[in-house]
């Protein structure tokens, strides 16, 4: 695939939902360990609302849809993971802006400002073993690949071994976030969901991207 | 108790019913409580939120001079982002929406969030996070402070400024004067307990007390046997004067807040020695407020908030507002 | 606490300074308790008087609207005959003066004694003696029963008759028709300490409790394990319904009552049920008080007090009121 | 004596003030047992203050001089035994009216009145393990000589053994009222405080008339 369309954004939003419905009982004991057990349950409320607005929607530009899209997660899913994942699209939505194709720069530009408003919204950095850990190297890796003129499947692949890695790593991080930080040192060498969450993510595009 | 799971939609019904006219729920939601009555064309909305287990805090002090609107988190978690919209559509006037609200990680992203949403949708937000548990941070890292008892301070003179028609910029800016000149400091005797959870969130001996505790029972700085109420009131006074700092003859309002499940007895022993240390140290004061402001279900213990005064603050401070759990008529 | 002797002085000392201009203290005793500013010539004066350690009661609603006065005894003591009249000397404006009270030993004597001292140097004196706690005697014996948290609503009302310029004889009718219109009952959760004894008054275990128990730790009706919210409030609503009874189409005032370590979040799941209970039997409900209205050191738990209406009652139990303790805007 | 005038009542409040201060350790360990120990400071305090108080007034009416001194020992001695003998003055002088002398029936008259007024306060009667227990036959023996037409010397005599006798009986008595009553039986055979000051009053009254 050259460059994603509005359609393909709802193709993308079907593949999420399903992914995480696969992932939801992984996501709750991820969550469960340090944390309160619901990411599966909220992820899956979330993606599940997402998805049925991309099919209802008539928005033409993907970026205004992936903005509408972060609303709805937002009003589904009022936990942690659902707000920071609504903030992502809601600003990577809006950095789009009139929009009509993403090309792998287009595609760069929305996980940055993604990634940002999540870290803005957390007030928390690469490093802190969360979802940025996951979205924030597949955002670099797909600028990198941009800038390099490579192409959307080959810039998606990046993001892809990139988010894989950033899991490994931040799997020997000590949380500072959430419920998570209380567990301190006890916390390292156990995977993170949020991170999880960021790789499933990254992975629907690139599946969708790649089919 | 009932259900524990059922505690904070229970509660809410009981508020709701005990005091109807004042307090409605909207959206649908009981989470969702703005001040029943007309909004007043061109006055600015005032919301607030956060978790349940504080009362009166945060939706106690909806009403006339005061707030506007309320999102109800579950016991000691963050409303959702949603509920915060819902609440601010409730009640934004055209004047736009302040959110005044502490200074937690989760209130803020989903307040940050909910502010987000509202722009969206072109009403004009603007937010104050009140932090001022001294105990919480220490000076130079202001904006790292717990908000606790002294958002009462907060929320009653940005209330009587936008009575008044005030702007939105200029009720923020009396909002984040207030929170500037408060200073708060608590000490714990007893833990509090979660319903859900059951079990109390830390341990505290027979006679051992924690001075500067959250009232999540976040750590504080010290803690060690029970001393007398005056020695703990100088310790805790000498802190609070020399943070801001307060000088001689400056004046203040005091609040002097229970945390749950202490006697107002004792509150007032506890008063009886601010009173001789602030006579002493030669600051006036304008007024004492004594009772529970900000608890954290049973726990035992208490906080002391100080308010720096001009002549802005004392005449909005004196207003009269009318809430179910804040009523005062004008000092 | 500091030195437990000194607990009931230096909460007063802290009382006066809190609210300087509402109270001061006459005859050079701080028991001895009044309300600040010039006497209104031709008003009824009330005092009313009592044990410490129960705080709104008895000094606490002192103010606009409701009492000009009260002898504080020591904890859990009734004040002395001398306290008394201390206190009706300086209130009375010639309109003679009403006493209020709970109906316990002590205080009769000692009332009994100040009004018959009053009586010698010329002022007119009446008293009501309020016992509402349906749980203290069975029907029939309405006489023994001991006065709680209800007593709030005598004062309020008596007090907006006496703000009206009415006689002692009509403050006296009003307050005893109120006295005869209100029932309460409470539940105990757990024990209360008297300062200078340190000690729990009786032992409850971790899971039970005792309906019916007075606010001294009095024995009660029933002490079991512990119920959920809603069996207790059917249980206690059931009782106070049929003693006076109230039947459908009353209409009453409720006043959900924590004795002191009570989160105020558990009165309204009380009353949240109370409110379905007396939907459900047709009683509507003109007002719903929640707070801490007469407490027991920190005794954890509740009462409940209906208080049937008319239209003189409701008509004065709207009026507004401003004490250190109550504040009420016009209803 | 054949009668009491005003400067006899003040020899009597004398000899009470010595009275309770020798008995002031006895009256304490007796209101210890079962009260709050504290009956031997309040009686000194109240018969000190009342002693001073005759001796300064120039009240010339036994009656009138009577209820002040019962208004002075409320003051001086707040507390339940304090409260009623105050009571029981205030009410015994009332009684007295205008009398300018004590015969027998007079002392009747007031010592009826002092433990009715007693008996109305306390809400209290005879049997009940009180002052009222060695006041009450004192006063009964008191109208019984009185209206045999005894003297004054005899019928105080009278009222003084009654009152011995009342001790002893009530010592058998279940206290019913104060702080006693919440030990029930265990009350029975211990000898009760308050009647004990009964005692003390009615012989001050003796002794000054006979001696
Ligand atoms: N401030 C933060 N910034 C970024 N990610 C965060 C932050 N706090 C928590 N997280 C992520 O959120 C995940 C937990 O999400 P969730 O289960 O929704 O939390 P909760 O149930 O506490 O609301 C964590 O695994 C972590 O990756
Ligand atoms: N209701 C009552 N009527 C008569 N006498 C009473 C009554 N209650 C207590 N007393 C008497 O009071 C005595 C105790 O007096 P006091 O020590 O002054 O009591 P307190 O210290 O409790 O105020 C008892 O020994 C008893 O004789
Ligand atoms: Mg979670
Ligand atoms: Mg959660
Ligand atoms: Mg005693
Ligand atoms: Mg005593």
């Amino acid at each position: 695939m050259q460059s994603l369309k509005t359609a393909d954004i709802v193709t993308i939003l079907r593949e999420l939902k399903l992914s995480v419905e696969n992932n939801q009982q992984l996501l709750g004991e991820l969550d469960g360990v340090m944390g309160d057990g619901d990411l599966g349950l909220t992820m899956t409320r979330a993606f599940t609302a997402a998805a049925e607005e991309a099919d209802r929607s008539e928005e033409p530009l993907p970026g205004k849809l992936l903005m509408r899209l972060g609303a709805v997660i937002a009003k589904a899913a009022p936990s942690t993971m659902g707000t920071l994942v609504a903030t992502g699209f809601m600003r990577g939505g809006k950095a789009l802006d009139t929009t009509s194709q993403l090309g792998p720069r287009e595609l760069a530009v929305f996980f940055d400002a993604f990634v940002n408003g999540i870290m803005e919204r957390g007030k928390s950095a690469p490093g802190n073993k969360t979802i940025i850990d996951t979205l924030y190297p597949a955002a670099r890796a797909l600028q990198t690949a941009a800038a390099a003129g490579e192409t959307l499947d080959s810039a998606a692949g990046r993001a892809y071994v990139a988010a894989r890695q950033g899991l490994e790593d931040s799997t020997q991080m000590k949380a500072q976030h959430g419920r998570a930080a209380y567990y301190q040192d006890a916390s390292i060498g156990k995977q993170d969901g949020g991170a999880t969450v960021g790789l499933l993510i990254v992975e629907g595009f690139y599946k969708v991207i790649v089919r | 108790m009932n259900d524990p799971r059922l505690f904070v939609d229970e509660m809410l019904e009981g508020i709701v019913v005990a005091h109807p006219g004042q307090l409605i729920s909207v959206a649908g939601d009981l989470r969702c409580i703005v001040r029943g009555g007309d909004k007043t064309a061109g006055k600015v909305g005032i919301a607030t939120g956060g978790g349940s287990g504080h009362l009166p805090l945060f939706l106690g002090y909806i009403g006339k001079g005061m707030l506007d609107g309320c999102a109800v988190g579950g016991v000691f978690q963050s409303p959702s982002a949603d509920q915060m919209l819902e609440v601010t559509r409730a009640i934004d006037s055209g004047a736009g929406v302040l959110y005044i609200y502490g200074n937690y990680g989760g209130d803020i992203m989903n307040f940050d969030m909910a502010a987000e949403l509202a722009d969206m949708e072109g009403i004009k937000v603007e937010q104050v996070v009140a932090g001022e548990d001294v105990a919480s941070a220490p000076k130079g890292e202001e904006g790292k402070r717990r908000g606790v008892a002294g958002i009462f301070f907060v929320y009653k003179i940005a209330g009587a400024l936008a009575g008044e028609g005030a702007s939105l910029a200029a009720v923020k800016k009396v909002a984040e004067k207030v929170s500037a000149g408060v200073r708060t400091m608590g000490v714990a005797l007893s833990p509090c307990i979660v319903p859900e959870v059951g079990r109390p969130s830390f341990q505290l001996g027979e006679n051992e007390m924690e001075i500067g505790m959250g009232i999540h029972g976040e750590p504080g700085i010290h803690r060690g046997p029970l001393q007398t109420a005056d020695e703990i009131v100088t310790q805790i006074t000498g802190r609070l004067l020399e943070d801001l700092p307060f000088r001689k003859g400056d004046e203040v309002a005091i609040l002097l807040n229970g945390l749950g499940a202490t006697p107002k007895e004792e509150l007032y022993i506890l008063g009886r020695k601010l009173h001789r240390i602030l006579k002493e140290k030669q600051i006036t004061v304008f007024h004492t407020y004594v009772g529970e402001f900000a608890t954290s279900m049973e726990m035992a213990g208490a906080s002391i908030s100080l308010l720096r005064l001009d002549d802005e603050l004392r005449r909005l401070l004196a207003q009269p507002a009318d809430t179910p759990f804040f009523t005062q008529f004008q000092l």
